[in-house]
């Protein structure tokens, strides 16, 4: 048991936060921190600056770009770069297909792909889930046939996350229509500017455009593009679901969040019963950081800590009742739209739609049902 | 104490419920009046004054229909059931409410019969940036130039600003809060479509010209203040149609929804969530009417207190039958063109817009040492 | 829509008032109303009180004590007898085996039980749940074999409220093993000094006894005991279940309890957060009891409202709530147990043991569990 | 930062889970012990004394074994997962911990060496009636009579206060709060046995000798308060301990019963409830640990933060946990003779005994202003 960090890993942190605010434009953290809008632009400048710096993909293996450090050095990184407001490396390049390339694929794929990936010169799309296989992945029904050396993609992905931007999709696919549901799904890459691909906005409540349904007509994917083996997809998607679970609590962005809200709505603090939410939102956000912190302490070398299950639903939860507090501080002001010419502050303007943004928390990269499964079935054997 | 609805007012919520079905039952029909020029439609505005529900809070002398707190209360549940865009709320029962209250006997003739009859676009210009639910204006400001009242100041947020005919409130020079009649086209006015679809705008009056509805110079708090307490209890009406179409919506999915080869409906998990939310909604009905019941029958400081209760109550409801709704329907229901995202951003409207529940608890907790028990019979 | 009472109901509440207050004696209403422990003899006392005034039994038919009042009007004699500290007539008594009897029994059973039943001379305990059958009630093995005219029951039930003080104990019973288990049931009742009756006290949290284990071995009971039809038993059962759903939420009980949770921690609520805490507890108790009086005023002489099975639910959720209110309001005072010698006030000592007690009122008599249940299935169709 | 218990620690802790489940593994034997005249057992107060399990808080050269807040924590987890009624958190950690905090180098030796070894049984005597976890005393008042102390006043409740020696707080003549030695005898003393099982007493002091702690007359409400939030981390450690049994008692129910022809686990709704409790549990652990490092390397500013910190977060989960492990039960976790309902109610008395979850709430809220966001890591 020990409180405080090495001396080595509080110079580690010290490096980071360094080195966040000097590789990564000013204007990019601040758009972060002010709750703005983030660019693709800025995406793609802050993800090529951290892998100039050589800081995007510290978890790969390093012949790849990796760094090599502990668990907690990793949970430092990404707090730090939290908490000076630098955009998270794109998840579907450094934490999803990176990750699956690297234990599924071919020499000869990963350095195709592997270096554009971390650079971001590739941007990648994701695309599992489909309007009739939410939770139930493995239900999903778009259909890869061969037809030579190539396959033939038809079918529909629903909730593609910033698919406007993307340059490749991964994708799950159905191989074999014959066997088992799960036995038959492989998984292809797929170059979104081929014939036959089309990317279809989806409006959220926000009125943002985040999401997308991306539809396959006839698509032709050259062989070379099968990620491992044939009707291996399931394997790597269950590869993918165990990566997902550790370190996916929010939790200095949803600090940073009510922090700010602290700053915005000072005057309200006089209130007795908003410094006693605050108060309680503070303490079960510190519950659930040590908690990060002792997950991350336990998971050197080994399997997942059990209690990792309990940071995306409680992140999830956390962050969701700090952006309810945030309206609430609002007020009436959080009724008018951040783009309108207005006397009224721009936190609160954008206050709502956040707000409404963020119920996709608990649903989206499997719902707090799911976790709750998980938890109920793997943890307490129920 | 009865809660039952009499034959009028059961032929009154039909007729309403069916001219907005046919209009708004297809959800796609209301997302493009939303996104009409106006932002919303002049025809079902037209058709809904013909019907009589326009007129229906003003007396009869004032050209309205002489009905009360539970007819607007019916026609409120079924705008919100359905999200209908049309400023019923905003016209009618804001901006018209402090015309009732506070206007002469002409002033309400010439005002409240053009808004029944659908022929005036009417406004009520009271929130001012900084201020949180105020009965009161401050930092705009009225003065008397000549025998003319002139007045400056920046309003906003302001429901449906981009009316014919606003009603502005200001500070007064000897103090207290006066009610003005406003042309529109005296203000210089923006408007945006808020997240809810809703029309709001930022009215910026400079030394607009304003007519004092009632005695000039006359302190106007109170009657604004009832104005307020009427369309709060109004608000909570249209929320309890929004939760009820949420719930129904939340439902249907469960039952018609397969995931992992059976409906949704087979996860007692789900189900035991969706009676939460049942439960919400008949706790938040009877609170609802019981307030609407007051307003009708007893004086404005029992009113002033019922509209916090009715709030505070659907506060709470409504955060819990909108995050429920989007969570049991999944990814659905958080994309713009499917109806429970929508309703649960309409509630959150709701919420904001008069005083959410932690608001109106703070006002009724001041008052919990003072008594030892309610009694809704006394 | 009319918010007041009629003038005449307005009257019958003020009748009411001032009959509770008469007729049943100041000490047991003080005790009642000062949250201490009723003894049998104060139920006793208490209940033949309200049936020599004819009002211990109000809604049975009015030949046998009943008085045809409206729905309302029983509301308000129930609001009215819970404000006055009336204990309740024995809801075993007039609530269950009563009506049972009324439906069901024959003219000579009525006649014989009935009227000790309404002046609680036959203090009834209810002989239902079983070990293995408790939420799964028609699990139950109690066995009855026919001997001749008479019965030989065998088996245990528990959880028997009051069963010390049980005279007599209407059973559901087993009475053909052959076939679907709700189908074998019937209704007996038996004399509780019947030999082979044995009443095994069971020890509560709190430290209480109020519930029983009744065991019966080898008991002999006469063949008239039997309540209507021989496998009739789920009928009664189910009538029952029906019956007790409207009408349950302990409003008037809770506001008391609270009304005096104020009065006597008045200090503290110069705390803006318990204030706020009193306030909102306030208001839901309100929406329940506004509640309660929409369902009663459509109850009358149709299906109950939809709505009815709100109440139970809600109303031993703000039982809990309310009771957990007063342990922390009496801080660390409700370390003290009520009985000792101490320096501290009884409403403290007494608060922990009843906040334990009160967590039964989730479980007791269909659990929310069941309730929702109740909700999902009857009413939203899931 | 490290979370992980180092050998020695993890000896400890499985010594002392040994000790205790042979003692008390049977629920029945904790009821019989808490029945008896003593209301625990001395011969396994003697066994933990020879293990070294008193002494854990005390420095070598107090006759301690100069462990830390950690092992203290270890030993409290395992007494709250089996309701060991032995009074470690009573006579060890809070009465201890005084003596600990303000005694002279001869009084820790005598006191300290005699309580790790067993022989010495010591109590706090500090809560009066009509306040509410204050660090000082007022109604108790002590005053000096010739060269001697006397003190007198009520305290209540005194955990197990039938002790041999009684540490009792008074207050000063010339303000601020003393402590003092009493002899158990020269008190009148009763006790009764709480509804968890606690022996609390009320401690009658009527110019009862009291030898001061330390320097006679020092204001030693300081002292008072580090030995009370050290006590108030040891008392999470006890309920982390009793929410782990209720969460274990919990699963295995609903992993056996039988309802309707199934498991229990059949029932999402059921099982997701137990995910819960086990999110709440894994959260407190967390907290706990947490603040017993910050209490084991920082200072008493630093420590009392940390305490109310650990002490809200388990109040909540406390009430969580025993809440619906009961429910989950049904009827059987309402009976006395069985483990879960027991577990509600010692983290119910737990919760009410140093300070519940809103009385620290109220404690932090206040400085909430003061800093942008907390960094535990700072």
């Amino acid at each position: 048991m020990r409180l405080s960090l090495s001396a080595e890993d509080q110079a580690f942190r010290q490096e980071m936060a360094e080195l966040f605010t000097s590789v990564v434009p000013a204007e990019v953290r601040r758009t972060v921190l002010e709750g703005g809008e983030i660019t693709e632009q800025m995406f793609r400048t802050s993800q090529r600056a951290l892998n100039d710096a050589g800081i995007a993909v510290p978890h790969w293996p390093q012949q790849w770009g990796g760094r090599g450090w502990t668990e907690l050095q990793r949970h430092l990184w990404h707090e730090e770069m939290q908490r000076a407001g630098v955009p998270t490396p794109l998840p579907f390049n450094v934490s999803m297909i990176g990750p699956v390339l690297i234990q599924f694929a071919s020499q000869e794929m990963k350095e195709r792909f592997l270096p554009a990936t971390a650079s971001l010169d590739i941007w990648w799309s994701q695309g599992f889930s489909e309007p009739d296989a939410g939770s139930d992945l493995a239900g999903l029904r778009t259909s890869a046939v061969r037809d030579g050396d190539d396959w033939i993609v038809n079918g529909q992905k629903t909730w593609t996350t910033l698919g406007q931007y993307g340059d490749w999709i991964f994708t799950l696919v159905r191989t074999d229509p014959a066997v088992k549901k799960q036995a038959g799904i492989s998984m292809l890459l797929i170059d979104m500017t081929s014939p036959g691909v089309e990317v279809r906005p989806i409006q959220l409540i926000d009125g943002g455009h985040e999401v997308n349904e991306v539809w396959f007509t006839d698509v032709r994917v050259p062989g070379e593009n099968l990620v491992g083996e044939v009707n291996q997809g399931w394997t790597m998607a269950k590869f993918l679901l165990g990566n997902e679970r550790v370190g996916v609590a929010p939790v200095a962005m949803v600090k940073r969040m009510l922090g700010r809200a602290k700053e915005v709505a000072a005057d309200q603090l006089d209130d007795p019963v908003v410094r006693a939410r605050v108060a309680e939102l503070e303490n079960e956000l510190l519950a659930l950081e040590l908690t990060t912190l002792r997950v991350v302490a336990h998971s050197d070398g080994g399997e997942p800590h059990p209690a990792s299950s309990v940071l995306k639903l409680r992140g999830t939860e956390l962050q969701q009742a700090v952006s309810e507090l945030v309206v609430d501080l609002a007020g009436p002001a959080s009724l008018v739209p951040p783009d309108s010419e207005s006397d009224l502050p721009l936190w609160a303007r954008r206050s709502a739609p956040v707000y409404l943004n963020y119920r996709k928390a608990s649903i989206y990269g499997g719902s707090n049902e799911i976790q709750r499964q998980i938890i109920a079935g793997t943890i307490l054997g129920l | 104490m009865d809660f039952t609805l009499d034959d009028e007012q059961i032929a009154l919520r039909e007729a309403v419920r069916g001219l907005l079905a046919r209009r708004y039952g297809d959800f796609e029909e209301r997302r493009r009046s939303v996104s009409s020029d106006l932002g919303h439609d002049p025809t079902l505005w037209k058709a809904l004054a013909e019907m009589g529900a326009l007129g229906l809070p003003f007396s009869e002398e004032d050209g309205g229909m002489g009905a009360g707190p539970v007819e607007v209360g019916l026609v409120a549940q079924e705008v919100g059931r359905v999200l209908a865009p049309e400023p019923y709320l905003a016209a009618v029962v804001l901006a018209g409410g402090v015309v009732a209250s506070l206007g002469t006997d002409a002033q309400r003739a010439e005002v409240l019969g053009e808004l029944s009859s659908g022929n005036l676009h009417l406004a009520l210009a009271h929130a001012e940036p900084g201020r949180r639910w105020s009965d009161t204006a401050s930092s705009v400001t009225a003065t008397l130039v000549g025998d003319e009242w002139r007045i400056s100041g920046v309003k906003e947020p302001v429901l449906h600003g981009d009316a014919g005919t606003l009603v502005v409130t200001a500070a007064l020079p000897e103090g207290g809060t006066g009610a003005f009649l406003v042309a529109g086209e005296s203000a210089t006015t923006t408007t945006a479509t808020a997240y809810d679809g809703t029309r709001v705008s930022r009215v910026v009056l400079d030394g607009a010209r304003g007519v004092p509805l009632g005695e000039a110079g006359a302190d106007a708090t109170e009657g604004i203040a009832v104005a307020l307490d009427r369309a709060r209890i109004t608000a909570c009406h249209e929320a309890l149609g929004a939760m009820e179409a949420a719930l129904a919506a939340t439902t249907g999915y469960l039952r018609s929804r397969k995931q992992f080869g059976v409906p949704l409906s087979t996860f007692q998990a789900l189900t035991f969530r969706a009676a939460d939310m049942y439960v919400a909604v008949e706790l938040s009905t009877s609170m609802v009417w019981w307030a609407t019941m007051v307003a009708a029958e007893r004086d404005a400081t029992a009113t002033r207190e019922a509209a916090a209760r009715a709030a505070l109550q659907v506060s709470r409801a409504g955060r819990l039958v909108g995050q429920e709704a989007i969570q049991l329907h999944g990814g659905i229901g958080m994309t713009a063109e499917y109806l429970v995202g929508n309703l649960k951003a309409h509630l959150t409207a709701l919420d904001h817009l008069l005083g959410d529940g932690s608001h109106h608890l703070r006002s009724l907790a001041q008052g919990v040492a003072a008594y030892d028990a309610l009694d809704p019979l006394a």
